[in-house]
């Protein structure tokens, strides 16, 4: 007979259907929608900023270095060519990448820079700092960096030797804990989309009780009845991730004056890049997950209450 | 055999809607169910549905019995069906020709084929030209109109009608019954439930008459059409 | 006066539910309006209880044009009506019991008043005693005298009841229109809706009939009571 | 006649059962209210911590300004003797509230304790700090402050004077901008708890769609229909505010310990105290306004589509 019925062709066709009734749902009352679709653009833009705004930061953080890893004080009086043999005689090295030499005036300047006693500094009479020699040392040298501390603290013209770890220490410290707190938050902002997609869910299935019923009872299967909810849900993470791409790209025009003269001050690239297509591409398979399993969760859970009796 | 029901009662809480219900009709066989208002009737009708589950007895449709039906299986028991609801249970927001076609769509028929049997179940029911209507335009005589075409449109091997005229005049209502009993060609078995005294005896059909939940009696007019 | 139709149309978009109606009623009056399924029985009673307004024409209610009543004023306007709705509109999170007082409360009478008419209402309507139940738990048919209990215990000027019998048994329904007649003595005007021809033979009163949303006629038996 | 109808036993009949509906509703379905409690819980939280961090904030900033507002630097070499001449010649001036004298080891110790270079600078083989009059000034006297520190400028063991209101001054723009920030939080979450209390305010009227049909039908007035939900905000923002009062009262308990810390360091009382009573009742008294807010604009928006056709 030309007109058997298929099973196939029905669960095609549900799965149109539902595609569709989900995106003209979305549409059709895109101000109802505004709490939900807010919400989850909020919960992407926020973790995606954060990563972005870490990736550059770790990216700086390793090109900056600019103090070195030890930093060789020479005795007080010493003139600067002992400090720039001393450099001289590291540079040959394995164990060293680079060596930089202050003068006394240098140095002084740079402790006036990191101090709140600037001005008391400028009263001093004469300058009481030594002339120094910063050493960024390779893999090797900081393997070894305490022999070579000793090594060099033993010269003669060496005053003495500090290690400087502690500044980068702290920025990695630092670092770590902003990502947890960037992770944290998008678990948190994760939990809000389940939620927030949920209750829109339960919102339509509660507007939809009656004709649920009703279709149960003319024989719609539980999964052809649930499925407009499951890419209602969808549809929610993919549109709220298309408009975090949107908040994500207006966030990093905003931000790039103010970070361009931070950048400038360190003499760095510090411009915030966008996701790119990959990352973009990412967020939005992420919302959609997001909003679908919102949906999976509030349909599992509400609609066993819409139940033929 | 298309339904048997064997000692099938149902108790609410402290009521007994249906009790000790015993009968059996044959494949294309024509049955009315009446009784007074709260005799059990629609309760009957909800059990053969599985709307409602027994608590006590048998109850087997085409040689299946209904508690052994496990709820992954309902849809596709209840595609075998066609359902009149005494509400009617229309989908608001789709058109009459969307309605009528919906059981169609749920069995995976071709939109050539949906195209060709929506208007003729809206025809067969008087509401031919009014495929683009939603329910809230219809009468509520139309609206029942309407959930009989979507009753009939797939061709069901078992028809439950629960008071399907209850909103129409008369005459209409002996053409519905009518139709109901064309349905015999194709082999549908039909169990209505009516309170309609005078209708039912026009139609002249066998009938089972409930008082308080209890059959007291089952009869087929002598000269009762086949 | 109690009602006044002056050539009173209605229409939705393309159909004419109703045309150039014309008729008026007496205070306590009974009238029934009948037709076939679709004839704008429903139509001109939604018309009464200000649901639809007409497209055309001018409608009295107790010398009040019903086109001058503002918002704010549908609520006061709506408390002096009893409606018995085709679809019953039961409230179903609500009780037997508080479905029918609502419109006492609504009124605002006092917990006694309320606890003495509820159960009076329910017994005249034969649920005595199912005070308890939720719409639910009801049969149709029982659900449709919950709502007529609902639309008679306020003592409305103006009862509209919309196939108040088409859930019921012939018997139910006599008994139900017998109830209807009786609030003649506190003043009630009533007009029923429905299509029951034998139930309206029974009744023989002022009968208005409709077709195609045109006033076909418009009789009083000659032996009507009063 | 005694069952005579009264309109205002109908109104106070429906406030009452109006309220009872709403607080029922609420406490029916707590988990499928967790969303919304959990909003307004956060959103009055947020800011009421914020305030209170503030104010305690401002509190110890004005009891802190440990290094007051002059610091008088003596020549290099000068003896302690003459900072306490200096103090006391002061200490009787109405511009001057009190003195402090710092010996040049109280200073480099300072010094070091506010600077990166600690270690380089325990390699300074001499002490370049002189000594120190710390001044703290009446209004008065900050009202004269350059005058008066011309004069003390102009004194033979003075060295210099440097006017110390810098890090007060960054404090206290950081204190109005951590104000705005939190108001602007504040106003923002106001926002999020009007959408989450007029989102299920939406849910409760589409479930509810066909009974205020019904009930306009049967006469009831616009303001009846709208009561209970109007309540069901107004409990959504008492219920969320007491969850907010427990919420802070949970975070000051434990940010106590870490507080403590802090203040030891300064040796001051950073302590925070909880909202108290009026604080208590404001936050109640804002949360309900708030919610009752909510619902106000939801029903408009909603009950119009609940209108007998
Ligand atoms: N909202 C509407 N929009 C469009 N058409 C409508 C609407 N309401 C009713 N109609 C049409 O108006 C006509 C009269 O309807 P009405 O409900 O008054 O009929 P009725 O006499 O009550 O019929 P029944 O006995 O079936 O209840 C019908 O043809 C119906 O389709
Ligand atoms: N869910 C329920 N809970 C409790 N009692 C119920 C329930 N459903 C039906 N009943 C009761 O069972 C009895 C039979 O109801 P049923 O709906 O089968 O009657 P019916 O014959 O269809 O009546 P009607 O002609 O009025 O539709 C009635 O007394 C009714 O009150
Ligand atoms: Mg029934
Ligand atoms: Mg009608």
């Amino acid at each position: 007979m030309l007109e058997s019925p298929s099973a196939a062709r029905a669960w095609r066709r549900s799965h149109v259907s539902g595609a569709l009734f989900g995106l003209t749902r979305l549409l059709r009352d895109p101000f109802g929608q505004l709490l939900t679709l807010g919400v989850v653009a909020v919960a992407l833009l926020l973790p995606a900023l954060g990563l972005l705004a870490l990736e550059r930061v770790n990216a700086a953080a390793s090109a900056w270095r600019p103090s070195g890893d030890l930093t060789v004080f020479l005795a007080a009086g010493e003139p600067i060519e002992r400090a720039v043999e001393v450099a001289d005689s590291l540079n040959g090295r394995p164990e060293v990448i680079a060596t930089e030499v202050r003068s006394p005036d240098d140095a002084l300047a740079e402790l006036r820079r990191l101090s709140d006693f600037a001005e008391a500094l400028s009263a001093l009479d004469a300058n009481p700092m030594p002339a120094l020699v910063i050493v960024r040392l390779s893999p090797l040298g900081a393997e070894n960096i305490d022999a070579l501390k000793q090594e060099l603290a033993s010269l003669p013209s060496v005053d003495w030797v500090q290690v400087d770890k502690r500044w980068l220490e702290r920025l990695e410290a630092l670092l770590d804990a902003a990502q947890r707190a960037v992770l944290l938050a998008a678990a948190i902002l994760a939990l809000a989309v389940l939620l927030v997609v949920g209750n829109t869910i339960r919102l339509e299935i509660a507007e939809k009780r009656e004709e649920i019923v009703t279709l149960k009872l003319l024989g719609a299967t539980d999964a052809t009845v649930r499925r407009p909810f499951l890419y209602i849900g969808l549809w929610y993470g993919v549109v709220g991730a298309l408009l975090s791409l949107l908040l994500v790209w207006l966030s990093l025009r905003w931000l790039q004056p103010a970070l361009a003269d931070l950048a400038a001050s360190y003499g760095n690239d510090l411009a915030l890049t966008g996701l790119g297509a990959r990352g973009g591409l990412a967020l939005v398979g992420y919302g959609a997950a997001l909003g679908w399993l919102g949906a999976l969760v509030a349909s599992s859970r509400h609609l066993r209450l819409a139940e033929p009796k | 055999m298309s339904i048997r029901f064997e000692l099938v009662s149902k108790r609410f809480e402290d009521r007994e809607a249906l009790g000790d219900i015993s009968f059996m009709v044959e494949p294309g066989e024509f049955v009315f169910v009446t009784g007074h208002s709260g005799a059990g009737k629609s309760t009957l009708l909800k059990l053969l549905a599985l709307i409602e589950r027994p608590t006590a007895g048998i109850i087997e449709v085409f040689g299946e019995r209904l508690s052994k039906i496990p709820r992954r299986q309902l849809a596709r028991y209840r595609r075998q069906l066609g359902l009149v609801f005494q509400d009617h249970r229309l989908l608001m927001d789709r058109s009459a020709f969307e309605n009528v076609a919906l059981p169609l769509r749920l069995d995976g028929y071709s939109e050539e084929a949906i195209a060709r049997r929506v208007p003729t179940a809206l025809a067969q029911v008087g509401l031919g030209g009014r495929e683009r209507a939603f329910p809230a335009q219809l009468s509520t005589g139309e609206q029942q109109r309407l959930g009989i075409a979507r009753a009939v449109v797939a061709a069901p091997k078992l028809l439950l009608a629960d008071e399907p005229t209850g909103n129409l005049d008369p005459q209409l209502a002996v053409e519905i019954m009518e139709l109901f009993v064309s349905l015999k060609s194709q082999g549908t078995t039909v169990v209505v439930a009516s309170h309609d005294l005078p209708l039912i005896q026009k139609i002249r059909r066998r009938t089972i008459v409930l008082e308080r939940g209890r059959q007291i009696d089952d009869f087929r007019p002598e000269d009762a059409h086949a």
